[in-house]
């Protein structure tokens, strides 16, 4: 017998299983040219020099780090409103993802504002929104692991990640909104972009390699999520089945 | 909304009959406040600049000690789940706990803020913005919180889960709210920062209510 | 002795009926029971029966609106319960294992509290649901001083105090003396005898006439995940 | 003895279910500090002065936070009555669950102080007295804190007041606990102000167990 | 089926009588019974009857050692219990209304604790108890899940995983379903056939042989207040 909460997500797995070993492979070719692109070929910075070539890994990593969250948030939505078991599992399994891509964020920005600003840190809207970004993160996984049902888990951290959207726009906007240290948008700047192809193209592949990247590790951690609700719901099963037995007898 | 109204009166009663969750809070505003002018030494010019942050965050945090028992008291006693099945729309059961919490949370530490601003020496002229930014600040802080109580309720170490959950989403009302108040002892224009908070509240009263009922029915299921 | 809030007229014009069809449950990825049908009719009396863990108190929750069934249907009056919950909700009481008592509040405030969260707000009712349970002498006390026994007679004059066609009791008789027990058996007749509905869980026999009954036991498919997998 | 460690593990096992569990501990602490940012404004000297205080006052915060669940969880699921016809000196008792919350709060406000210390830039030089001056402050923090818990049991008006009074105790910890790291950083010895903190942890450790032993008999009576 | 830990030698050999004289108990500036005397010798089982609110969980909390009588003595062997009170605690099983169990916790885990609090920290007593109250299957879930009457019979385990030669039980049959009072009173008798005490309040009737009853509507003396005015 099979119940509607877990319409069997056959046709997911099915999907997925296809997808995978494309976003596999796309990520270790393009990261890989990204790489040899940004270290290899393009010329350093007039006035940054070397240290420019962090911009290949924050840009990428930081856009991705929005990019997670908004799927976060469309798939939590999509489990709260139409309550498709799938949705949320997919939304558990991107999350530490996010998380990841925004520490790395954090991390090559600091790094990198050492020499640029002469400080790892600066309180500015920028840096402080993505920082909250992080928090955020950190607090849909803590919630979606804090129930012993993962159910209550899994709606609670999509309320929450709803909420939590409000901050994606000042994180786009916030240096326009706000005068601050951390410099406005170049390459996304609407009509031409004001940066040199050399250093766009680079950049380019490295932020599709890392979509890629996170496609291929959503998958692979929904999937693991998955089997281990299927295992823990046959275990609870057995124990029950013993338990009623136990009873009876 | 006779049901709004009993909901609110109880609690009120509650509070009143065991005071805990008002004077712990106000204790809490008043100890960590005082501290700061030990910490950081007395001269007052320095101690006048830092008053509007230290005010806003200490309030801040001690709002974070009443939201643990805001929906506990009543998910552990079996009455969320009559609130639940109450005929009345969830959202408006949770708006009415909001408003009993921000009447015995809120309102005390409007009331001991401008004694705690003198205290770390403002200037008397900030006082004014100080409280209209307190007023609309501490409400939301009541919604934002409800929110992360019922986001939390029934979890594991839920006391500071929901400060995790709660405190980021509240930095935007510390900027505005400080910046208020620096913008005026700066002898700016604050009608900006007020302005931004109003909006804060208004989104929050569209959104807090609805979530808490979402994740009140989620909790009693 | 007692009589409840206002003349059950209300709810003798709706005649209601509750049934439910392939109703299953879920709990922590689990199948508690599943294929269940049952239905009543206004005057009836259902009882649910099944060893502990059995799916009782699961079962009452589910009709009450606490959690929606993972399969299955709840009609009220042949429609889904669904289409208007709030029309539902007004007309059923629902008492669960925990009482719902606020200890620092008096055994009347924590009594209109609940009314007037139902919107009947007049103190008649009150008056009367107490004094069926024996708890008038006490109104004025703070329920923290209540025994055991009088803390769960307190909740059942909840159920009394305002009128509902359909109460939904979990163990009713639970922490009762005889005389209780029997105030209780006697409330639920007049209640079915103004065409009232009742559905009451138990492990003790419970002494209603002519009830029907229903045992959770038959409807356990131990060895079945929600996934399909069988254990 | 063994039921000594048997209600510290209890304790921790409650509070710790996971390891995420312990981490947002720490992640909490974070948040709380960073909030201070915000309000007083960035300049990197201002903050490093406030940078003692607000340690302090983010570990009140955190101790208080627990507090309320300390002893009432296990009074009202009637833990406690067992506790205190177990054949065990109920003051025992006490000390372990004092321990088990110093565990819980105390410890990874010291292993997260450096981090913050830093956000703040606070110079290294005072971190190691900070640490020092955390583990004996936020040990006697628990122990007050029980104290005030175990009188405000029973939500007794009486008990709640008193609770109450106990928390001001505090006051000297934080000053000292501050006033030591300041010592330091302005090139002082600090020795003095951590020997009174040893002193007033002593106090507190023959006190405090045994005050807590009387309220919590009253409360199960 | 059960063996209550290391057997029953500990305090067969004690051969320990519990005993009270003139006992009174005061709530609230209110007196609930005084006068009150009884004995238990071992293999007794006493029970405890009398309306809602007559005092029996009272009686039960002073005998327990949870308040002191407000007249009257208790004696251990003979001796005031207070003379050497761990001694007592020792020896003694306390089953409240309150079942004391972490949600939190496993099953086994809760058991446990409350085996190492006094002492006896092999699991040995305590798996032969889980299987007693029939929870041994559910021995690793957590407390949250388990039904109302699974979480009586954990409470319930926790009197049978420790040896100690007095139990002082208040409702124990209360949310239990048939099987599960069965496995109660059988664990009873052991304990009585091997010299132990056993003091239970009730409701409903306990089929317990041979019991010595006490009625505590016998000993309140409403009209008068502890100040000796008469109401
Ligand atoms: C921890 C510190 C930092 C954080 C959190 C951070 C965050 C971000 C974010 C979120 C973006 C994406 C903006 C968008 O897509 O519109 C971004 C882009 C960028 N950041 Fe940073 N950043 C940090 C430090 C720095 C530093 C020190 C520099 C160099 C001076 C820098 C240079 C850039 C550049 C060039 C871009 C690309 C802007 C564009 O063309 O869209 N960032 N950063
Ligand atoms: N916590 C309390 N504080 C003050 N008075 C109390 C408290 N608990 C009970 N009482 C009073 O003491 C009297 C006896 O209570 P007790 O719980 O012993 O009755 P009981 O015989 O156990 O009733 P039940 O069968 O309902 O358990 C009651 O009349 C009640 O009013
Ligand atoms: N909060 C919960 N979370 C997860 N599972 C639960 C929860 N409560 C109960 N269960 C499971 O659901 C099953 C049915 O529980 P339920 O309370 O409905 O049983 P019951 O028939 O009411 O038993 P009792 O007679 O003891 O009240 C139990 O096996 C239990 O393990
Ligand atoms: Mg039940
Ligand atoms: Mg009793």
């Amino acid at each position: 017998m099979l119940l509607h909460r877990y319409a069997n997500p056959t046709r997911f797995l099915k999907l997925a299983n296809a997808i995978l070993p494309w976003a596999a492979g796309a990520a270790a070719i393009l990261i890989g040219a990204g790489l040899y692109y940004s270290f290899g070929k393009s010329p350093p910075d007039y006035q940054q020099g070397e240290t420019v070539r962090i911009m290949y890994v924050h840009v990428p990593s930081a856009w991705m780090a929005m990019f997670s969250y908004a799927v976060v948030a469309v798939a939590s939505a999509v489990g709260l409103i139409w309550k498709h078991p799938v949705a949320h599992v997919v939304a558990i399994a991107a999350a530490p993802v996010g998380a990841c891509f925004t520490a790395i964020c954090l991390a090559t920005g600091s790094l990198w504002g050492k020499p640029m600003w002469g400080t790892w840190w600066v309180w500015d809207a920028r840096l402080t929104s993505v920082l909250i970004l992080f928090f955020l993160y950190l607090g849909f996984i803590a919630l979606a692991n804090a129930f012993d049902d993962a159910s209550r888990g899994e709606r609670a951290s999509a309320i929450l990640a709803l909420v939590g959207a409000v901050n994606l726009p000042i994180i786009k906007f916030s240096v326009d909104w706000w005068n601050t240290l951390h410099q406005p948008a170049s390459v996304t700047k609407m009509g031409m972009p004001s940066i040199h192809t050399s250093m766009l193209i680079p950049l380019l592949l490295m932020a599709l390699g890392f979509t890629a990247l996170f496609v291929a590790l959503v998958i692979v951690r929904a999937r693991a999520e998955l089997a281990a609700r299927r295992i823990r719901a046959l275990r609870s099963a057995r124990i029950h089945r013993d338990a009623a037995e136990g009873v009876s007898a | 909304m006779t049901g709004f109204m009993a909901i609110v009166v109880r609690d009120l009663r509650i509070a009143l009959r065991q005071l805990s969750d008002s004077l712990m809070v106000i204790v809490f505003f008043v100890i960590a406040a005082a501290l700061f002018p030990f910490g950081v030494g007395p001269e007052p010019n320095q101690l006048a600049r830092m008053a509007p942050g230290v005010l806003w965050v200490t309030a801040l945090l001690a709002a974070m000690l009443s939201f643990d028992r805001l929906f506990q008291a009543d998910y552990e006693d079996g009455t969320l789940e009559l609130l639940a099945v109450a005929p009345q729309p969830l959202w408006l059961t949770a708006l009415a706990k909001i408003c009993a919490h921000w009447l015995i949370t809120g309102v005390p530490l409007l009331v001991a803020s401008p004694v705690i601003a003198i205290m770390l020496n403002l200037e008397p002229s900030g006082l004014g913005v100080l409280m209209a930014t307190m007023a609309v600040g501490t409400a939301i802080v009541s919604l934002v919180g409800a929110l992360g109580a019922a986001l939390a309720l029934g979890s594991r170490r839920s006391g500071v889960l929901l400060s995790l959950l709660i405190l980021p989403l509240l930095i935007p009302v510390l900027i505005f709210g400080a910046g208020a108040v620096e913008a005026v002892l700066g002898g700016f224009e604050a009608r900006q920062q007020i302005l931004l908070l109003c909006g804060l509240l208004l989104a929050c009263l569209v959104l807090c209510p609805w979530g808490c009922a979402v994740a009140l029915r989620a909790a009693v299921e | 002795m007692l009589c409840i809030g206002p003349p059950g007229a209300i709810f003798r014009r709706i005649m209601a009926t509750f049934e439910g069809h392939g109703l299953a449950c879920i709990r922590s990825d689990r199948i508690v029971f599943a294929g269940l049908d049952f239905s009543v009719s206004p005057g009836e009396a259902l009882i649910l029966t099944g060893a502990n863990g059995s799916g009782k108190s699961s079962l009452l929750r589910l009709m009450a609106g606490l959690g929606r069934p993972a399969a299955g249907s709840l009609l009220w009056n042949g429609a889904p319960v669904d289409d208007d919950r709030d029309a539902f909700f007004r007309q059923t009481h629902y008492l669960g294992h925990r009482d719902a008592v606020k200890a620092a509040l008096t055994v009347r405030e924590n009594l209109a509290f609940h009314g007037a969260l139902r919107g009947s707000g007049d103190g008649t009712g009150l008056d009367a649901a107490l004094s069926a349970v024996g708890l008038d002498a006490l109104a004025d006390m703070p329920a923290r001083m209540l025994s055991a026994g009088q803390t769960r007679r307190l909740a059942l004059a909840r159920v009394l105090a305002s009128p509902a066609s359909l109460w939904l009791l979990d163990e009713p008789t639970i922490a009762l003396d005889a005389a209780s027990v029997a105030a209780v058996f006697a409330a639920v007749a007049r209640h079915r005898a103004a065409g009232g509905m009742v559905v009451a869980s138990t492990n003790v026999p419970l002494a209603l006439e002519a009830p029907k009954r229903l045992d959770l036991a038959e409807f356990r498919d131990a060895g079945v995940t929600p996934w399909g997998d069988s254990a």
